[in-house]
């Protein structure tokens, strides 16, 4: 402090008038400064005034604080008839933490990934009578939301429903190179996931892949290292 | 205070008893017996102020400085023969002195006799003099550490003269989910699925005995899926993971396929501590290094 | 998704550039300056790291801020391994309003707190032997309340005692960048007055104390004025 007021020019040298006199402006900027940063709420010319030392004038020193914080990382602004200090607007996404939060997949999503990735394409009802029971909005949205699923061709039948297929992202998920590598139903039985007898009313079907999909049987030739581009370096 | 002989347990004083042990808060009169007249005084003033002491290292400390020298010039006979006037005049007036100030007394007045008496070259231990440095250091110690706290306190300290962001701004918190689910996860959902209508899971044919070789059969079936690390018990065949006594045997039965197969390269088993959970992922085909 | 397999050979594109470099260092400076401004606590510079852009380090940009403040009415101040804005000393005045009522404390919690400063990581015991009375546990409690001490790691000796050590809350309420920086340290450990002398003839019983504080060996022989070794490059 004493300093500072001596680093004000020569004349006035004795006690009275450094009592009296205004601190020099660039003094009162930094109170200024300090008042803004440390209060609790914006402050108003008139407080900064009485909290400054006599003779003080905040209402030149605010502009110069102003002007020095430019293109910083936090501004002086106005808020109604006070000033704070806030934050530069481009900067507010510092503001944000984003935390991840992990979570497993509910079950009727699971199923009806599993029911998207083994019957591709496949329609929400087709999707329904599989799984016995119908298929919620919310799990529908948020697989495509995941990315694991989107939208495929419209089924060329009546009411021309919309089809579901897996995506890339659901291969990448799980580690797959093409929908083909899914164990088949063969592979599951015998990995013991399924039942060795057919079940009774759906023999014929469940038999061979007869109503296995599309996907599986149009894509021809078993994809080779060259197939998936981009991809090779995996794993 | 341990270091102070081993006469009597640590009792009696803490630093903030004031009133309950050291009885005289009220002032006592003091009977002189002549004398020096300020030196009276002083332990007068000393004695009613017993409360004020926080211990007796702290009242030698008050002594000590009554010597007016550099406390590495103190003379700890002097320091102890102030201390056990003290004792005395204390208990002249009756005022009950905490244990530890009496502990401190006694082993002062052996101090004394130690510094007095010509060393006795049958008995061992330590001396008069290295006992005496040492009650010099430990006031040294703490008169250095008092006023150690004084500079501490005496510094610009956060809410008195330095001051920190009075309008700080809340760092929002965005959450974001992350769904995970494996392969296994995938394909056991299917199978459920498919295995729905049937009711009649083939495992429901047989005894509640699963055996290693159907758990080999099983296991080497669905090992070539796991890639990642996958608890044993997503392993376990379906119906079996709930009732207990099949749970029991599917958890063995599974646990010693993977142990047959991580002995034939086939897989890498983990588990990352006592009794948790068994972790399994296939081997990478590379492999002629075991498990 | 392109530019990944784009920047695999031959000069990064521009594009390339925007996506995986770090901003510069002056944008770098403002963000650290807008999370400070914003935090009424320090912010280690993990966490400013963690909040900045990928690639972003605040460790430079650090020591750059802080000389753009020296001089003004708020500092960029070091603590512990965390950095804050706190106002100038000089300007502590004008903040009558946000000044904090702060409980006297007992001269036994004062001295505690010293001890525990000057001689961490300490026992209880230790606490004991230097003050020559028991340590009550309202002051450590209240020590411990006011975040300025907590538990340390547990002495390796018989009994296992637990040591006090003080906070970063500690080195911000007295204005330290380190208890390196507690005032007079050097001449007490000079004058031998923070060893732990065992009385003569406990030696044995006391090698408890054998290992002296961790937090200040590593510091080596008191250096010249040009002061706090190993500070220098550390943030």
């Amino acid at each position: 402090m004493t300093d500072e007021t001596a680093g004000a020019e020569g004349p006035p040298t004795d006690d009275e008038r450094t009592l009296f006199e205004a601190p020099p402006l660039g003094e009162q900027e930094r109170m200024v400064e300090a008042i803004l940063f440390a209060s609790a709420e914006p402050v108003t010319v008139a407080e900064l005034n009485a909290r400054m030392p006599h003779g003080a004038d905040a209402g030149r020193a605010l502009p110069e604080l102003a002007r020095r914080y430019e293109g910083r990382g936090v501004r002086v602004v106005r808020v109604g008839d006070a000033w704070a200090i806030r934050t530069a607007p481009d900067l507010g996404f510092l503001m944000q933490k984003e935390t991840v939060e992990t979570r497993k997949l509910s079950r009727a999503a699971i199923e009806t990934l599993a029911i998207v990735a083994y019957h591709q394409p496949v329609t929400r009802a087709e999707i329904e009578e599989i799984r016995g029971v119908a298929v919620s909005r919310g799990t529908v949205d948020l697989l495509i939301e995941l990315d694991w699923i989107r939208f495929g061709r419209r089924r060329e039948t009546p009411g021309r429903p919309v089809t579901f297929v897996t995506t890339r992202a659901f291969l990448d998920h799980f580690g797959l190179e093409s929908a083909k590598d899914l164990p088949g139903l063969r592979e599951l039985r015998a990995a013991g996931l399924l039942d060795n007898r057919p079940p009774p009313g759906m023999g014929a079907e469940d038999e061979e892949r007869d109503d296995q999909p599309e996907l599986f049987e149009d894509d021809p030739a078993p994809a080779g290292p060259t197939a998936a581009p981009g991809e090779g370096g995996r794993e | 205070m341990t270091a102070f002989l081993q006469a009597e347990p640590m009792a009696g004083t803490t630093d903030d008893s004031s009133g309950d042990s050291a009885g005289g808060a009220e002032v006592v009169p003091f009977a002189g017996h002549g004398g020096d007249v300020a030196a009276r005084l002083a332990a007068e003033t000393l004695v009613i102020d017993v409360d004020g002491f926080e211990g007796p290292l702290d009242l030698l400390l008050t002594l000590a400085r009554t010597q007016k020298v550099d406390l590495r010039q103190i003379s700890v006979l002097q320091l102890a023969e102030q201390y056990l006037r003290f004792v005395d005049e204390a208990r002249a007036l009756r005022l009950e002195l905490a244990a530890d100030y009496l502990v401190m007394a006694a082993w002062l007045a052996f101090l004394k006799s130690r510094l007095l008496l010509p060393p006795d070259p049958a008995e061992d231990g330590p001396s008069g003099d290295d006992l005496a440095a040492h009650l010099a250091f430990q006031l040294e110690r703490l008169e250095a550490m008092r006023a150690a706290a004084a500079k501490l306190m005496a510094r610009d300290r956060l809410g008195q003269d330095v001051f920190a962001r009075g309008l700080p701004e809340a760092v929002e918190r965005v959450r974001r989910v992350s769904y995970t689910a494996t392969l296994m996860d995938l394909m056991q959902a299917y199978a459920r699925i498919r295995t729905r209508d049937d009711f009649r899971p083939y495992v429901m044919d047989r005894e509640n005995v699963f055996t290693m070789e159907m758990a080999l059969d099983r296991l080497r079936g669905l090992i070539g899926f796991a890639g990642e690390w996958s608890d044993l018990t997503s392993y376990l065949p379906p119906g079996w993971e709930v009732d207990p006594a099949r749970r029991r045997a599917a958890t063995a039965a599974t646990f010693a396929a993977s142990l047959e197969l991580a002995k034939e390269g086939k897989l890498h088993l983990r588990q990352a501590d006592t009794f948790g959970p068994i972790q399994l992922r296939r081997a990478e085909r590379s492999g002629g290094d075991g498990a």
